[in-house]
């Protein structure tokens, strides 16, 4: 079971994340009232970007994306599939530290590329990651501290049989504010400063090129689904679904069926995330942190208050 | 309009001046007064230089320059809201010597305008700090805004001479 | 292997290395760095032995005491390593400086005076290596003269406050219990009042807390890594600076003991409370002050503070997974903060001094092994895993949520999100980016430079990948202060409400990191291009002046630059101000005229007579 | 997709990635610029066709280039379609990059583009309707299929003709040559 996990998790995360790529441009040219590129077509991207030439810059040019890919395949390992988890020690603590490998690949990466534009990129993108981090710890001290453990596996396991998070009243106000911070968190608009083509030259991705850019997407892509599967495993219950599947716990039909509600869900937090990120101009850095330690900010706190003060 | 033509006409000699319409003067001076005519022009308001023109009068065998002047705000008693007046200063270079006097210590926004003619003209502007090219790449033997400047034998030689690569590979 | 022999090598070898150094410079190189080594080979034969031995008696009748035990040997051989790799670093970085036998006299007698604070059985002994501690500290923080005179004064003043704290602390345990054996003193001091410890914890709290530069009382710090020379900094903030949580674990746990300790207070104002209050406190501020610094070594300074506060929390609350993980990180923290310290120093010695984050930048393709020193040094601090910094950081962390205090919880966190910034910039304005042209012809760093970086560079991953090897001692440390044991293994630990496996994580960054870099050897070649073959919208690019340091995160800084200043340090140069004017104005009463001074004595007679006659009528 | 569609993809992925994933990088000099929004957005679209427009020309792989090329933007064409990884196609976009337009006789606008960088194909018109850069695409997808696209091999053959075309220009131009020179024959 754990064997099958590792090898088969990553390859879902991979196969849903470039997939979700794919829908969002399609949704979003729909939403524009375009026809929209084939669904298929971040594959094409890929396949075209791998056979590219490149350039390299210095080895931390080449090692840095490396270690920013494997960093977000190891997070996902670490994160609930369903009722398949791989690898669970550390829990959220560790999840919250694998998380930074990603960013500081990319940032050492494109730090090594000597361009201005992504030195700026990386800049925006860390002071983000600072704005969204206030309430995101917020959020997680609250549902670690109404949980009592630090194990997404158990939290995940206690919610099948207590009902969603999201339900539940303590923890209402911190899902609230997690989806107020999921756009900044996947990096789309309102919050895509850091990545912004038509300012700063896409900013970290400003000098990478063929198989560099087809990691930096498939990166990206993993970077989406682990943002969002977090989301549904802290405040959606992971595979659980009113009680339906609990019968058929840790047989093949419910680790399947498991797999593929916890999808479902995915999916439709990611299309209200999309429908956010069709209508929005972008916000400039310091619009973007006021917004995010305003209002999440006194959610998530009140939120963790609520907590503290229930328990 | 009227009073600063006869300000101007007391002020100085061999001055001709035209008014065009309402809101337009031209001035015609001789070389040697055109520093004067400015710093006068600058006090009474006009303030704004808003661009030094030059025409290549090939048959005269001359340049004429136009310095072009407008007033920001009222100083001038005259100056109204509704006719805007502007000031065509205008003199006439020798074309052989071709070379001026800078006014950049009256109007500091000359010094690009000066850099230009000098590019495109090759009006030589005396006391100008820095006379590098501004717009072009290349070295030109004759300005090229000079009338002398054959443009069609000019691309014929650069870009027409070069073989296409087709013909190259004959 | 005696106590004895270890406090004479020590002492005897500073001295020596001073007199040699008058023979020859390179006898006294040698000489230093053999005794250096001398006590890390001592220190290292001591381990598990536990001894309790008086090597003076009749020092105003008090004995004085050297004693062995888990916890002064896990300090003490993190001293004399850290001792012995800065050593080997100044090697070439002292080269054709001047006052250098003097600077070698004064780094071994601090680290000898270390030795004797962790050795040392009794507070009087205690107190006197402290003593030696901070002066020679202080001279050394002087040593480069300028801004380094003040650095050092302001350094030995809150030293000395310090200091007069801890005596006062003694004097009373003294004439309370008669001795100030600690072994003596840790059975009798238990059974006091409250009151009674509350004072004892306050007032050797204060001491330990100027040293360990705990938020309010941190002001001497940064100014005083900022100026010392570079090796020392490495010492100074690695582990001396830690003196501070060796003496709280003293009086915290050993002296009025853990379970005293802890029930000191009610409710929200427990004794422990407060202090882990300070330590969240010590952590955020400094974290966010470090962002706004463009000097590389106050950058890590403020670093340095911010780490303190971790300890704290660790070791305020008195679980023995806190304890592991303060204490562990006090050791992490030794290594990775003197890391960084040294490949500053190489970068300084390699440029001439500069240590500015705005005139560096690019020089990862001439200094590859501080930059590897650098980056590891940095992974460390901000707590990735698999360095050593994430294993006692996810200690400190989960035993804050445990333990139901998620908000402290969260200022550790943040803490960390603002260290990524910071350092971030730190080494991306030094080692990344573009090459400036004045640094085209740089060397590499020298060989003895090298050697230190890699050894810390080495441990920060042995550490980190299989934290069972220093975790096995602090978990003995831990059973001998009075606590649960741990379930340790070799690469991590195992409790009631999740482990963490540092092994398997390290396997599957490893697996994966080697999938995808065959993928990418798969990809098309890429060939390696110059520095100046970049997109700059089609220009090609001006030398120089193409790489974005200045203001790194400016709309941050727009933002946050009015709150984050030194509030405190600015009130304590206030104070100081308040009293020099204050000191001016009592002066004036020496007029120099006898009349004055006469008139003086009849004023004061008259108040004496007044005061007899008051006594009289009542 | 048809199954002789899914038959090529198998046989040369790579080729039909670069014909249906077209990275566009555009230089905007002349007026050609003004016919792009409506062709990339949500009148035209050519997302549909997958060519999207990208913020470097090292993400790039189509260079469009629209309007007049003056001798001093030409530098910048030059080093922007240095810059972009292999393999590339050019596209000169609108008469003035073909032979000049109506700049046919200035003394400071190129007249022949191809004679300084390789172009794969032209777009004619002053100006082409966005309909055109669709027939465009479609036409380089053709070019790509029988492998007539080879601007960039003949930029890597021909390198020292299109040098000393650059640098009779220029002088010494402020960047190191891309390939040795010398003629691959």
């Amino acid at each position: 079971m754990q064997i099958w996990g590792i090898i088969l998790s990553p390859l879902l995360a991979l196969v849903v994340g470039i997939f979700f790529l794919g829908l969002s441009r399609k949704i979003m040219a729909r939403i524009h009232w375009r026809y929209g590129p084939p669904i298929t077509q971040p594959v094409i991207d890929i396949i075209k970007l791998f056979s590219q030439k490149s350039i390299s810059h210095g080895t931390i040019f080449d090692l840095g994306l490396i270690l920013s890919l494997a960093g977000s395949f190891v997070v996902i390992l670490f994160l609930p599939l369903g009722q398949m988890c791989p690898l669970s020690s550390g829990g959220l603590l560790a999840i919250l530290y694998l998380m930074l490998l990603a960013p500081l690949g990319i940032a050492l990466s494109s730090g090594e590329a000597a361009n201005p534009n992504s030195s700026i990129g990386i800049s925006r993108k860390f002071l983000l990651a600072l704005g969204y981090e206030v309430p995101l710890l917020f959020i997680l001290l609250a549902v670690m501290t109404h949980y009592n453990t630090i194990s997404l596996v158990e939290i995940v396991r206690i919610q099948s049989t207590t009902g969603w998070s999201f339900g539940s009243l303590p923890l209402l106000l911190s899902g609230i504010a997690y989806f107020l911070i999921l756009p900044a968190i996947l990096g789309i608009r309102p919050f895509e400063i850091a990545g912004a083509g038509q300012e700063i030259s896409s900013g970290a991705n400003a000098e990478f090129g063929g198989k560099f850019l087809a990691f930096s997407t498939i990166q990206h892509a993993l970077h989406e689904f682990i943002g969002i599967s977090l989301f549904v495993n802290l405040f959606l219950g992971g595979w659980s679904l009113f009680g339906i599947l609990e019968p058929i716990t840790n047989t093949v039909w419910g680790v399947i069926l498991g797999i593929i509600v916890f999808l479902i869900k995915m999916l439709i937090v990611f299309i209200l995330g999309l429908f956010i990120n069709a209508v929005f101009p972008r916000f400039r850095i310091e619009q973007a942190i006021k917004y995010l330690w305003k209002w999440p900010t006194l959610f998530a706190f009140i939120g963790l208050i609520v907590v503290v003060l229930v328990k | 309009m009227k009073s600063l033509k006869k300000k101007l006409e007391s002020s100085f000699s061999d001055i001709k001046i035209n008014i065009t319409d309402d809101s337009r003067i031209t001035v015609n001076i001789k070389k040697d007064a055109v520093v004067s005519i400015l710093n006068f022009l600058k006090n009474l308001g006009y303030e704004h230089l808003a661009l030094i023109s030059c025409i290549d009068w090939i048959e005269e065998n001359e340049f004429e320059l136009v310095y072009i002047l407008s007033a920001y705000m009222e100083k001038d008693q005259e100056y109204n809201e509704k006719e805007k007046k502007t000031i065509l200063v205008k003199t006439r270079i020798s074309r052989e010597e071709s070379k001026f006097i800078t006014v950049i210590n009256i109007f500091e926004n000359a010094e690009p305008y000066e850099r230009e003619l000098h590019e495109l003209f090759g009006i030589n502007f005396e006391g100008h700090p820095r006379l590098t090219p501004l717009f072009l790449e290349r070295d030109y033997k004759i300005p090229p805004f000079r009338k002398d400047f054959d443009t069609r034998k000019y691309v014929k030689d650069v870009f027409d001479k070069i073989p296409s690569i087709e013909e190259r590979k004959k | 292997m005696s106590l004895e022999l270890l406090i004479i090598v020590a002492f005897g070898g500073a001295f020596l290395t001073y007199f040699l150094g008058k023979i020859s410079s390179k006898l006294r190189n040698s000489f230093a760095v053999l005794n250096a080594l001398a006590l890390v080979v001592i220190i290292a034969c001591l381990y598990g032995q536990t001894m309790e031995k008086s090597f003076y008696f009749g020092f105003f009748s008090l004995p004085l005491i050297l004693r062995n035990n888990v916890l002064s040997w896990f300090f003490a051989i993190a001293i004399s390593v850290l001792g012995a790799l800065s050593v080997i670093f100044s090697l070439s970085y002292m080269r054709n400086r001047e006052r250098t036998d003097f600077y070698y006299l004064m780094m071994l007698l601090v680290n000898a005076a270390m030795l004797g604070i962790v050795f040392s059985g009794d507070l009087i002994s205690f107190f006197i290596f402290w003593e030696i501690m901070s002066w020679s500290t202080c001279i050394l923080i002087s040593y480069n003269r300028g801004p380094a005179l003040a650095a050092g004064m302001k350094y030995i003043i809150m030293s000395i406050i310090g200091s007069m704290a801890m005596l006062v602390g003694m004097l009373s345990l003294y004439t309370t219990y008669g001795t100030l054996n600690i072994a003596t003193l840790s059975t009798l001091v238990a059974s006091s009042s409250h009151g009674y410890l509350l004072f004892l914890l306050i007032i050797f709290g204060i001491t330990f807390g100027i040293k360990n530069a705990v938020m309010p009382l941190h002001t001497w710090l940064p100014d005083a890594y900022a100026e010392a020379p570079s090796p020392f900094t490495a010492v100074l903030s690695g582990m001396l600076t830690r003196m501070g949580i060796y003496g709280f674990l003293l009086i915290m746990y050993v002296i009025v003991g853990a379970g005293a300790t802890l029930h000191l207070g009610h409710g929200f104002f427990t004794f422990n409370n407060i202090l882990a209050w300070l330590g969240a406190i010590t952590i955020v501020i400094p974290t966010f002050i470090a962002m706004l610094q463009n000097d590389a070594k106050k950058l890590l300074a403020w670093h340095g503070i911010g780490q303190g506060g971790y300890m704290i929390l660790g070791i305020a609350f008195g679980t023995s997974l806190g304890m592991a993980g303060g204490i562990f990180h006090t050791l992490n923290h030794a290594i990775y903060i003197s890391l960084l310290f040294m490949s500053v120093a190489a970068i300084q010695y390699r440029t001439g001094g500069v240590r500015d984050l705005n005139s560096l930048g690019g020089l990862i393709k001439k200094m590859p092994i501080a930059f590897i020193g650098g980056l590891l040094g940095i992974c460390g601090l901000i707590g990735i895993p698999l360095t050593n910094g994430f294993v006692s950081k996810w200690l400190i962390y989960k035993t804050l949520i445990l333990n139901g205090a998620p908000f402290l919880a969260f200022a550790a966190l943040i803490g960390t999100w603002g260290t990524i910034l910071s350092v971030y910039k730190f080494l991306h304005n030094i080692f990344l980016g573009q090459l400036p042209e004045k640094y085209k012809n740089i060397q590499k760093s020298p060989f003895s430079m090298r050697l230190p970086i890699i050894v810390l560079s080495f441990a920060i991953l042995l550490f980190g990948i299989l934290p069972g090897i220093p975790l096995k001692v602090i978990n003995a440390i831990d059973v001998s202060l009075g606590f649960k044991s741990l379930n340790v293994t070799l690469w991590g630990i195992a409790s009631d409400s999740g482990t963490l496996n540092t092994i398997n994580i390290f396997a599957v960054v490893l697996v994966f990191g080697v999938i995808i870099w065959l993928l990418f050897k798969a990809g098309r070649k890429a060939p390696k291009v110059d520095q100046y073959d970049n997109y700059a919208a089609g220009a090609a690019i001006p030398k120089g002046k193409y790489h974005y340091t200045v203001d790194y995160y400016n709309p941050f800084y727009r933002m946050a630059t009015p709150y984050l200043k030194d509030f405190v340090d600015v009130f304590y140069m206030k104070i100081a101000k308040w009293t020099q004017n204050l000191c001016n104005t009592v002066r004036r009463i020496y007029t120099g005229y006898v009349g004055n001074y006469v008139m003086y004595i009849v004023l004061f007679m008259a108040f004496l007579i007044l005061i007899q006659l008051k006594w009289s009528v009542f | 997709m048809d199954r002789n569609q899914l038959k090529k993809w198998f046989e040369s992925p790579a080729k039909m990635g670069h014909k249906y994933s077209l990275h566009v990088v555009y230089f905007c000099t002349g007026c050609g610029i003004i016919e792009i929004p409506p062709s990339i957005t949500a009148r035209w679209d050519a997302e549909r066709f997958g060519v999207i427009p990208v913020a470097t020309p090292r993400q790039a792989n189509l260079f469009l280039i629209t309007g007049y090329v003056s001798v001093k933007t030409l530098k910048a064409v030059i080093r922007t379609y240095e810059q972009m990884p292999e393999p590339k196609f050019t596209v000169g976009f609108g008469s003035c990059p073909i032979n000049g337009g109506m700049y046919w006789d200035s003394y400071n606008t190129i007249k022949h583009l191809d004679k300084y960088i390789p172009i794969d194909g032209w777009i004619a018109g002053c100006m082409p309707r966005p309909e055109a850069i669709f027939i465009a695409v479609t036409h380089l997808w053709t070019l790509i299929d029988k492998e007539m696209a080879d601007g960039y091999k003949k930029y890597k053959e021909n390198y020292r003709y299109y040098r000393a075309n650059q640098e009779q220009l220029y002088g010494k131009l402020d960047w190191p040559p891309l390939f040795s020179e010398e003629d691959k024959k």
